[in-house]
C-alpha cells in the first residue's frame, strides 16, 4: 500500500517516466548527469532549473482554479515585477528592496484582480484579461520598452547560480510548493478555497467569507508569478518587459489540469500541478535537443498533451475498466443469471 | 414595458452609443460613413468568430482554438491556390469542411472524454497554428483573379464610406447566428446545456450531440473567419491573429453575454465588436498614445466598460423585481 | 397492465439501491409510491426515466419490452416526470421551457408565435396568469414547479410520475394540481406518485414493498395519508 | 450661393492645410524589442525635428491591427504615411484606398510583396544581404578551417528570421568546411536565446563541438553568450559569435571579449523617409523605390566600447 499522497500523483508520475523514455529514445545522453565544478550537469537539470517559471506560476494557479477561478494575468505580472526589480536595482537600491519591491508588485497584482473578482463580480477569466493586456503595458512603461539590464550578482544568483551543486531556482521552487502545501493542508485554508470552489454560495452561508478567499489566492498566484519574474529577469540579467512570461500563462494552465486539477474547481492537488510542469518543460527541452525543424515544434507539443490529457481523462479510465470488465466476463462466462443477462 | 431578459443587450447598446458621442465630441470626422464603413470591414473577421464564440459561451463552453484556425485557414488557402489548381470556391468549401470537422473533433473530446474545454481547445490552438506552420513557415501572397474579384467588391456609400463584402458577410453572419442561437431548437438546446447540463439531459436535451454541434458550429465560423480574413489582407501567414480568440471573448463579454453561459444575445455580440473597433479607432484618431499607454488604455477602457455595463445593470434589476 | 417492472436492480459503488423490485401500474390509476428519505424512490423513478442505467431487470410498457436510455427516450416513449426538484431552466422564457424539445417550427425556425399558443395551452386549467415570454428564473418556485408539472403533464401520453411534487406548494396549488391529476388519470393515463412518510416502515429497504398497499387510492387519500401511514 | 458656399469651404479646407503643420501617420508594428523601441524613439525624435505632427500606432505586433490604423489614417485624410509592416504580403487593397486618396506611403525597414507604384519608398535594410554579410565574415575568420555553426532562429514564420537564415545559408554554401548543426528559434528574445543555446550545449558534447554561433539577431546572441559562460565556455574565443542588429547591450559584449561581430541595422529610418518625404511636398521629386541603409560591419576591432557610449541613450 502507498501512502495517499504518492497515489495521488501517480498517473502524473507514469506520465514523466513514459516522457522521459520517450526523449531519450531521440536523445540517448538525456538522463546523463555529471558533477564538475561543484555542480550537476544534464539534460534533466536543465529541466528542473527551465521549468521553474511555470512550475512557481502552476503552484498559484493551482489555488485559483481550485476556486473554480482563471488567472490570465501572470505571465505580465512576471513581466511587471520583473521590470520592477530591475529598475529598483538601476535606481541604485539594494538587493532586498528590489525583491521586496518586486514582490509587493505581484501581490499588488493580485489583488487588483481579486478585488474585481471579489467585490465587483466581474468573471475571473475577463479580469485577469484586462490585467494581461494592460499589465504589459504598465511593464513597459517602467522600462520604457527597453531590456533593462543590471549588474548585482547577489540578484544574478537567483536565476543562475547554485547552491549544494543544484541550480538556484530549482531550489526556489521546490521551497515554495512545499510552502504552499503545509500553508493550505496544515491550516484550514485548503479545505477553505476547495469548499469556495466546490459552491460559493453555499459556503457563503456556513460562514466563510468567500472574498477574503478569492483575494487570498490572487494574491497568492500573484506572488507566485512575482517570484517566477524575478527568476526570469534574474536569468538573464535584464528585464525583458516585451517577452518575459510571454503566453506562459496557457502553460501554467496546461500544468495544472495535466497535474488533474478540474477546472470547475474544488479538490486540488499542487505536487501534481508542479510535476505538470515538469511535464511540460521535458516536452520542451526534448524538442530542443531533438533537433527537428522548429515549424515542428507545436504540432509535436500539441499531440503530446492531447495524448496526455486523452488518457488521463477520468471518463475513459471509466470506459477502459468497463471494457476490461466485459473483456473478462467474455473470457471466464460465468454461469449467468437472468438478471445479468437483462443488464444494459 | 421591457423585459428585463434584454436589460444586457440595452446595456451594451446604450454604452456603445455614448462612446461614440463621445468620440464624435472629439473628432467630428468619426461620424462619416467612411469610418463606419471601415469599422465593419476591418472587424469583419473578428465579427464573424465571435459570432461562433457567442453559440460556445451561452453553452457555458469557451474556443480558444478561434486564432489559430484563422491563420491556418489563410495559410490553407494561399497554399491550395498556389500549388494546385482549384477554383476559390472548392477551397473554401473544402476549407470550411475541414473546420467545421476540427471544432466537430474538439467537440466530441470535450463531451466523450469529460475534459475542460479551455483544454482542449488550447490543445486544438496548438494543433491549428502548429499545422499551418508546416504547410508554410512564410507569409504567402494570394493571387487569383476570382480572388480579386471578391477582394474588391464594395458599395459606395453617400459620403465615401465604403461597405465591403467581407463587412456585409460579417453582418449575415450575425444574422445567422441570431437565428441559429434564438430560433432553433439547436439554439434552444445550446440555452439549456448553459443552464445547466444535468437539467438540460433531464430535460430531455441530448447534449452529446448538442456539444459536437456547438463546437462545430464555432469551427464553421471560425473557418469562415479564416476566409474573410484571407480576402481582408489578400494572404496567409501562420502567425496571423495571434490572441484573437482573447479578443473575440471580450467582444462577447462586452456584448452582455455572460461567461458562465445560459444567457445573452448574439446581437450583443456585435455591439461589443463595434466597441471594440471604436476603441482601437479612436487609439488611432488620437495618434499620442506610446506603444505601453496603447495597452494600458485599452485594458482601461475595457474595465471602464464592463463596470460601467454592471452598474447599469445593477440599476435596472430591482426595478425588473418588483414587476416581476 | 399499462407499466410493469419486473425484478429491477440498482446498485451504486457498493450500496445496493434497488433489489429486484417488482412493480406494476394500470390504466386510469393513481398509484402512489411511499417510502421514507433514501428508501429508493429516486431511483426507482429514474431508471424508469432513462436517468439511470439499471443493472438489471425488465421494463414493460404495454406489456412491450422498453428499455429507455436517455430522458428523451422516455419522454418519447409517452412517460413525463416531475421531478422533487424543479428541473426546468430558469434561463428559458417560461414559453420556452414549456415547448422545449417540441417547439412548433416552421421550415426549421421556431415559430415563435406558435410556441407561445402552445405555451398558453398547456398552461390552461393551472390558475397561473405569468408572462410567457419571462424568464422561468423570475418566477416563485410554486410557479415554477406547476409549470414543470404542466410540461410533464402534456408531454406524458400514457403514464405521468410526480416525484414529491407537492412539496414547495401551498394549498391552493396543491388543490389544483389534484384537479389536474383527477382530469387526466379520468383520461386514462396512469399516475405513479411519491411521497415520504415519516414512519419507519421495517420492511422498506425498498420503497416498492410496502406501497403496494396504497395502490388504487384516489389522490385526496394520498394526501391524508402522508402523516400517518 | 450655393457656388459661394463651395468656395468659402474650399477657402476653409485651403487655409486649414496651409496654416497646419504636415500630418504624418506611422503604423508602428509594436514593441517588441529594444530595437523597435529605439525605431519609434528616433521616429518621434525626427518629426519633432522637422516640425511634423506625427500620428503614432503601435499594432501589438498584428497585421489586422496595422491595416485598420492605415484605413484610419486615410480616413482622416493625413498628408504622408509611413508603415512598419508586420509581414510582407496582404497590403495591396488598403495600399490601393491610400493611393486613391493620393496620400504617399512610405515602408519602413522591411519590403513588401506589392506593386511598386501602391508605395512611393521603402526604407531598410536587405535582411538576406544582413544574413550575407555575417555568413562572409565568418567564412573569413574560419579561412577554411571545419567549423560546425550553432544557429539560433528569430521567431518562426517572421520574415526577417527566413531572411537572414536564407542570406547567411548563401554565403557559406560553398564552403563545406562551414557546417550548420543546430539550428532552433530562440523568438528574437535573450531568455529563448539562452534556453536553446543550453540545449545545444548539452547536445554537442558540453559545447566542446561548437565552433561558432550565428544568431539572427543580438538579444538571443546575449542570452546564449550567458549561458555559455555559466557551462565555463569562453564565447569569443572558442565559439565564435556573430549576430545582427548592433544593439548597445551586444557593443557591451564585444568590449568585454565575449562576442566578435554584429551587423548593424540601423533604428534610424525615419530620417530617410522624412527627407524624401520633404523633397516630395517641396517639388514633387519621386525618391527610387528603395532606400537601402548600410549593414555595415562591426568587430572588436571598431572601438565597441565608443559604439557603446554613442548608442545607450538612443532608447534602445
Amino acid at each position: 500500500m502507498m501512502p495517499a499522497g504518492v497515489k495521488r500523483v501517480l498517473p502524473q508520475l507514469i506520465t514523466l517516466a513514459v516522457l522521459v523514455a520517450l526523449v531519450s529514445a531521440v536523445f540517448p545522453d538525456f538522463l546523463q548527469l555529471h558533477y564538475s565544478d561543484g555542480r550537476l550537469i544534464g539534460p534533466v537539470i536543465d529541466v528542473l532549473k527551465r521549468g521553474a517559471p511555470v512550475a512557481l506560476l502552476a503552484i498559484g494557479m493551482t489555488l485559483v482554479v481550485a476556486t473554480g477561478g482563471i488567472d490570465l494575468s501572470v505571465g505580465t505580472v512576471m513581466a511587471i515585477t520583473g521590470a520592477v526589480a530591475a529598475a529598483a536595482i538601476v535606481a541604485g537600491h539594494g538587493l532586498l528592496w528590489a525583491l521586496g519591491l518586486a514582490l509587493a508588485a505581484g501581490l499588488c497584482a493580485g489583488l487588483f484582480s481579486g478585488c474585481l473578482i471579489a467585490f465587483l463580480g466581474i468573471q475571473p477569466i475577463v479580469a485577469t484579461l484586462i490585467l494581461m493586456i494592460s499589465g504589459r503595458g504598465i511593464a513597459q512603461l517602467i522600462t520604457e520598452g527597453r531590456i533593462l539590464t543590471f549588474n548585482l550578482p547577489a540578484f544574478s544568483f537567483l536565476g543562475s547560480g547554485h547552491l549544494l551543486g543544484i541550480p538556484v531556482p530549482v531550489w526556489l521552487w521546490l521551497a515554495a510548493a512545499t510552502l504552499t502545501v503545509v500553508v493550505v493542508r496544515r491550516t484550514a485554508l485548503g479545505l477553505l478555497i476547495e469548499a469556495v470552489g466546490i459552491n460559493r454560495r453555499a459556503s457563503a452561508l456556513t460562514g466563510i467569507n468567500a472574498r477574503v478567499i478569492l483575494l487570498a489566492v490572487y494574491m497568492i498566484s500573484g506572488l507566485c508569478a512575482a517570484l517566477a519574474g524575478i527568476v526570469t529577469t534574474a536569468d538573464i540579467r535584464g528585464a525583458d518587459a516585451n517577452n518575459a512570461g510571454l503566453w506562459l500563462e496557457l502553460d501554467a494552465i496546461l500544468a495544472t489540469v495535466i497535474g488533474g486539477n478540474s477546472l470547475l474547481g474544488g479538490r486540488f492537488s499542487i505536487p501534481a500541478a508542479v510535476i505538470g510542469a515538469l511535464i511540460i518543460q521535458t516536452i520542451n527541452t526534448g524538442i530542443l535537443l531533438a533537433g527537428f525543424p522548429t515549424e515542428y515544434n507545436l504540432v509535436i507539443k500539441a499531440a503530446l498533451v492531447v495524448a496526455i490529457l486523452v488518457l488521463q481523462s477520468p471518463l475513459l479510465a471509466g470506459d477502459l475498466k468497463r471494457v476490461a470488465a466485459r473483456l473478462t466476463r467474455l473470457r471466464h462466462p460465468a454461469p449467468a443469471t437472468k438478471k445479468e443477462r437483462a443488464s444494459p | 414595458m421591457i423585459n428585463p431578459r434584454r436589460y444586457p443587450l440595452l446595456a451594451t447598446i446604450a454604452i456603445f452609443v455614448i462612446a461614440y458621442a463621445i468620440c464624435y465630441v472629439q473628432f467630428p470626422y468619426m461620424l462619416s460613413t467612411r469610418v463606419a464603413g471601415n469599422l465593419l470591414t476591418d472587424n469583419a473577421y473578428l465579427g464573424i468568430v465571435a459570432v461562433g464564440m457567442t453559440v460556445v459561451i451561452l453553452s457555458g463552453g469557451i474556443d480558444l482554438s478561434v486564432g489559430a484556425v484563422i491563420a491556418f485557414s489563410g495559410v490553407f488557402i494561399a497554399v491550395m491556390l498556389r500549388d494546385t489548381g482549384l477554383h476559390p470556391v472548392l477551397v473554401f468549401a473544402l476549407l470550411l469542411a475541414l473546420t467545421t470537422a476540427f471544432g466537430a473533433a474538439m467537440g466530441a473530446l470535450i463531451h466523450r472524454l469529460g475534459m475542460p474545454p479551455f483544454i482542449v481547445t488550447l490543445a486544438g490552438m496548438f494543433l491549428a497554428r502548429g499545422v499551418a506552420y508546416m504547410l508554410t513557415i512564410d507569409s504567402v501572397a494570394i493571387d487569383h483573379p476570382f480572388f480579386d474579384t471578391l477582394q474588391s467588391t464594395y458599395w459606395l456609400m453617400p459620403g465615401k464610406g465604403r461597405l465591403t463584402l467581407i463587412g456585409v458577410i460579417m453582418l449575415l453572419a450575425f444574422v445567422v447566428g441570431h437565428v441559429v442561437a434564438h430560433r432553433t431548437r439547436f439554439g434552444a438546446n445550446v440555452f439549456a446545456l448553459g443552464g445547466g447540463q444535468q437539467t438540460a439531459r433531464l430535460m430531455g436535451s441530448r447534449v452529446g450531440r448538442t456539444t459536437v454541434m456547438i463546437y462545430a458550429f464555432s469551427g464553421l465560423m471560425a473557418g469562415l473567419g479564416g476566409i474573410v480574413f484571407a480576402l481582408y489582407t489578400g494572404s496567409g501567414y501562420p502567425l496571423a491573429t495571434v490572441g484573437t480568440e482573447l479578443t473575440a471573448i471580450a467582444t462577447v463579454v462586452i456584448g452582455g453575454t455572460l461567461l458562465s453561459g445560459g444567457a445573452g444575445y448574439v446581437f450583443g455580440t456585435l455591439f461589443g465588436v463595434l466597441t471594440m473597433g471604436l476603441i482601437q479607432t479612436y487609439i488611432v484618431f488620437d495618434g499620442t498614445l506610446s506603444s505601453w499607454w496603447t495597452k494600458i488604455a485599452i485594458g482601461v477602457l475595457l474595465l471602464a466598460f464592463i463596470v460601467l455595463q454592471k452598474a447599469l445593470l445593477r440599476l435596472g434589476t430591482p426595478r425588473a423585481s418588483a414587476l416581476g | 397492465m399499462l407499466l410493469a417492472i419486473q425484478s429491477l436492480t440498482k446498485t451504486f459503488v457498493g450500496m445496493k439501491a434497488l433489489d429486484a423490485v417488482d412493480f406494476d401500474l394500470a390504466r386510469g390509476e393513481v398509484h402512489a409510491l411511499l417510502g421514507e428519505n433514501g428508501a429508493g424512490k429516486s431511483t426507482l423513478i429514474k431508471c424508469l426515466t432513462g436517468a439511470y442505467r439499471r443493472d438489471a431487470g425488465t421494463l414493460l410498457l404495454d406489456d412491450a419490452p422498453i428499455s429507455p436510455d436517455s430522458t428523451a427516450q422516455a419522454q418519447a416513449l409517452g412517460i413525463g416526470t416531475v421531478y422533487q426538484e424543479v428541473n426546468l431552466l430558469p434561463n428559458l422564457t417560461v414559453a420556452q421551457n414549456l415547448t422545449f424539445g417540441h417547439e412548433p417550427r416552421r421550415f426549421g425556425i421556431v415559430d415563435t408565435r406558435a410556441q407561445r399558443r402552445q405555451a398558453a395551452a398547456m398552461l390552461e386549467g393551472y390558475g397561473l396568469a405569468i408572462d410567457l415570454d419571462r424568464d422561468l428564473g423570475s418566477y416563485s418556485v410554486a410557479v415554477q414547479q406547476l409549470v414543470a408539472i404542466a410540461r410533464a403533464v402534456a408531454l406524458s401520453g400514457k403514464v405521468l410520475i410526480l416525484d414529491e411534487p407537492t412539496a414547495s406548494l401551498d394549498d391552493r396549488e396543491v388543490q389544483m394540481l389534484f384537479a389536474v391529476v383527477r382530469r387526466l388519470r379520468d383520461q386514462g393515463l396512469g399516475i405513479l406518485s411519491c411521497r415520504t412518510f415519516w414512519i419507519r416502515c421495517t420492511r422498506c429497504a425498498t420503497a416498492s414493498r410496502c406501497c403496494a398497499t396504497a395502490a388504487g387510492s384516489s389522490p385526496r387519500a394520498v394526501t391524508n395519508s402522508t402523516g400517518y401511514v | 450661393m450655393k457656388k459661394s458656399l463651395a468656395l468659402s469651404l474650399a477657402l476653409l479646407g485651403f487655409s486649414a492645410t496651409a496654416s497646419a503643420a504636415q500630418v504624418v501617420g506611422f503604423s508602428q508594428i509594436g514593441s517588441e524589442s529594444g530595437w523597435r523601441a529605439a525605431e519609434t524613439t528616433i521616429t518621434r525624435k525626427q518629426a519633432e525635428q522637422r516640425g511634423i505632427d506625427l500620428k503614432f500606432s503601435d499594432a501589438q505586433q498584428r497585421q489586422e491591427n496595422q491595416i485598420a490604423a492605415l484605413r484610419s489614417f486615410i480616413a482622416q485624410g493625413v498628408d504622408a504615411i509611413l508603415l512598419a509592416p508586420v509581414v510582407a504580403t496582404g497590403w495591396d487593397n488598403v495600399l490601393k484606398e491610400a493611393k486613391e486618396s493620393e496620400i504617399p506611403v512610405i515602408l519602413l525597414d522591411r519590403q513588401i510583396d506589392a506593386p511598386k507604384d501602391l508605395y512611393m519608398t521603402a526604407v531598410g535594410a536587405d535582411s538576406v544581404h544582413e544574413g550575407e554579410v555575417a555568413g562572409q565574415w565568418l567564412v573569413d575568420k574560419v579561412a577554411g578551417k571545419p567549423c560546425n555553426v550553432v544557429e539560433l532562429q528569430g521567431t518562426t514564420g517572421s520574415s526577417v528570421a527566413i531572411e537572414r537564415k536564407q542570406g547567411f545559408e548563401k554565403a557559406i554554401a560553398d564552403h563545406p568546411n562551414l557546417k550548420i548543426v543546430r539550428s532552433q528559434t530562440g523568438d528574437f528574445t535573450r531568455s529563448g536565446g539562452k534556453e536553446v543555446m543550453e540545449s545545444f550545449i548539452r547536445a554537442e558534447n558540453g559545447g566542446r563541438d561548437i565552433c561558432a554561433l550565428f544568431s539572427h539577431n543580438d538579444d538571443m546572441a546575449i542570452g546564449a553568450i550567458q549561458a555559455m559562460k555559466e557551462a565555463g565556455l569562453h564565447p569569443g574565443k572558442e565559439i565564435l559569435t556573430i549576430s545582427i542588429d548592433a544593439v548597445p547591450d551586444y557593443f557591451k559584449a564585444m568590449a568585454n571579449g565575449d562576442a566578435n561581430a554584429t551587423v548593424e541595422l540601423t533604428p534610424n529610418m525615419a530620417g530617410p523617409a522624412f527627407d524624401a518625404l520633404e523633397a516630395y511636398w517641396k517639388d514633387g521629386t519621386q525618391p527610387p523605390k528603395f532606400i537601402q541603409t548600410d549593414s555595415k560591419l562591426y568587430t572588436q576591432s571598431d572601438d565597441p566600447e565608443g559604439e557603446y557610449q554613442r548608442r545607450k541613450d538612443l532608447g534602445y
